[in-house]
């Protein structure tokens, strides 16, 4: 920091010492670190949306790059060196097709309820299923739904993102295309206008 | 290898059956050996759904439910068994079929075929968008094995100091704790510092007799019972209850000149 | 990497290539690694002094810096902000009790020895206890007793006066105010120590 008078210089030492300030902060965090944390952790009165675009785009195209996932923030290495990188990789447990097709549903129709996976998938949800997307901390529970029996629902969280780099669900592959067909719309069967019991009946005819 | 053979030609039911190929047969031989493999009437479906080599915007589900059913079929010849989901489709298909083929009937308020067609059609577009999109999402370049993170986390040093808080309340409690804590003692009299009624009756009925002019009561204390406030609150009460006593039997008088004054007493004689 | 046949660019871009590479590679190890490890690593012909050299001027000043121990390589945080990275945790506890009633005898009765607060709790006092109500700065020694054996008096600080509010040790509320104030709720057995004005009252209704 600098004791110069000038406003703008001291401007420019100040971001130039919160950019750093942040720079260390998550560089010394494997896992991502919020934004309320990192605010609470720096001076008061830092910019720190300042602080990380200047650092975002200082480390562009870099071999380290910050990424950001939900509200939270992480240094994680460039994806093209990842052969470079294979002697770090963790042994992942494989994921079965009933999982990963339960996450891509969670992630593309958040939030969604157990029914509504059973319904897409047309096949019952088992329980071991969304109990290990949740342990792998993947998924978590949302809000409970305001439709009869509030049923819970289900949403990605923010490890979920870190992992698939992604800075939100809305960055998922493809989100757009899907939306345009009208394939994330929840459409009931025909027939079913709101009657519950018939829209019951007919769920279970598809598997829900 | 002969069930592989009756489900190649069972296959034959199909719309493409006429051009049915040995790739083709081999196919539909599998889907009914893998049946295990399936994940829920939809999945097999949208498997089915493939042999008509069109967009799925454009399939036949009319000649969709009839490979299913044909595969229902052909699974039941072959005596497989299906699960309960699998055969509950397989009806509503079959009521499907029914509802395509014959004309509408203006008269019921219920969905019409072409509108449940519709709604399968899109079911199974649906899934197999979420499964390109799962593929999709699988080959991203993923945290731990195409990503890295910081190897040597530099944990945060966390320094703990514990201040430790007390209020004025909690100091009074403390200390009324401590000075009242033999009453929360199983309760055992202290004889020792106690005189009782009787001692002071013995005592009095022993020295009332030289007592011809008023004296003080504690001019009877004994010696030791004088001095500690304790005894000696203990003694003035005894020996007062004694006075009390031997006076009820008329053997002393007992006279108090003012509130708080002290108590004398003397020996009555007796005429 | 670029394909441009012009030998100077492609240079620049392999060399730009190679700084990349060590820094992912040093991002992602848990321990420093050997420059004979990165080499190992590195795709053959890299020049690896001098990505280490541009890695080094690059991190020059930031909030992580590009450290040499030995012959291994390694990001740390920055010297100057190592503070970021600690985290004090005050917690706030409740005095024990043992000390609360020290602490109460203390204000009652100072100056006061450690074999007269023993007396009056009826248990043995902790050398660890009167040192925790010193070095929080609510008691001190006072002067020795003129008692053979001189012992030691504790009394209480101002700072002990400041944190309760009181003026004085006098200002201490009396036990009949803590009977009234429903803090003592049995009487104590006549005679009992410390109560002079109990003792007092009924010594001269019976004409002591």
């Amino acid at each position: 920091m600098t004791d110069q008078p000038e406003t703008a210089q001291f401007d420019a030492a100040s971001r130039a010492e919160a950019e750093r300030m942040v720079e260390a902060l998550l560089f010394a965090s494997a896992e991502p670190v919020a934004t309320a944390e990192l605010a609470r952790r720096l001076p008061e009165g830092t910019d720190l949306a300042r602080a990380l675009d200047d650092l975002r785009a200082r480390y562009e195209g870099r071999g380290v790059e910050l990424r950001r996932s939900g509200d939270s923030w992480a240094f994680r290495t460039a994806p093209d060196l990842g052969h470079l990188l294979e002697r770090h990789a963790v042994e992942t447990r494989k994921l079965s097709r009933a999982a990963t097709e339960t996450l891509a549903i969670i992630a593309y129709h958040q939030p969604v309820t157990r029914a509504e996976i059973e319904e897409i998938r047309g096949v019952s949800v088992s329980r071991g299923t969304v109990d290990q997307l949740i342990d792998m901390g993947w998924v978590r529970l949302g809000r409970r739904k305001m439709t009869p029996g509030r049923p819970v629902t289900f949403v990605v969280t923010e490890g979920f993102l870190d992992h698939f780099g992604l800075s939100s669900p809305r960055d998922l592959p493809g989100l757009r295309e899907l939306r345009a067909a009208g394939l994330l719309d929840n459409r009931p069967p025909p027939g079913q206008g709101g009657e519950e019991e018939d829209a019951q009946a007919q769920d279970s005819l598809f598997g829900a | 290898m002969d069930g592989g053979q009756d489900v190649a030609r069972g296959a034959d039911t199909g719309p493409n059956a006429g051009h049915a190929t040995v790739a083709d047969r081999r196919a539909a031989e599998a889907l009914i050996v893998d049946v295990e493999g399936f994940e829920g009437p939809l999945d097999l479906l949208l498997t089915l759904s493939r042999t008509q080599k069109v967009d799925l915007r454009q399939i036949s589900i009319l000649a969709l439910a009839e490979q299913y059913l044909g595969f229902v079929e052909k699974a039941r010849v072959l005596r497989i068994e299906l699960a309960a989901d699998y055969l509950v489709m397989a009806a509503w298909l079959a009521f499907l079929k029914s509802r395509l083929l014959l004309p509408p009937d203006p008269a019921t308020e219920e969905p019409s075929g072409e509108d449940l067609a519709a709604h399968l059609a899109f079911q199974l577009e649906r899934l197999q968008a979420m499964r390109e999109a799962s593929a999709q999402l699988m080959a991203r370049p993923r945290l731990g094995r195409d990503v890295f993170a910081r190897g040597a986390e530099e944990a945060v040093t966390v320094h703990r100091s514990t201040v430790h808080h007390a209020s004025l309340l909690d100091l009074m409690q403390a200390y009324a704790r401590v000075k009242t804590r033999d009453e929360f003692r199983p309760f055992v009299m202290d004889r020792r510092d106690l005189m009782t009624m009787e001692q002071a009756l013995d005592r009095l009925r022993a020295m009332v007799g030289e007592a011809a002019d008023w004296a003080d009561i504690s001019a009877y204390f004994p010696e030791d019972w004088q001095a500690a406030p304790r005894r000696r609150r203990s003694a003035t009460a005894a020996t007062f209850a004694a006075s009390l006593e031997l006076a009820k039997e008329g053997r002393i008088e007992i006279r108090q000149g003012d509130i708080f004054a002290p108590i004398e007493i003397r020996r009555k004689d007796t005429a």
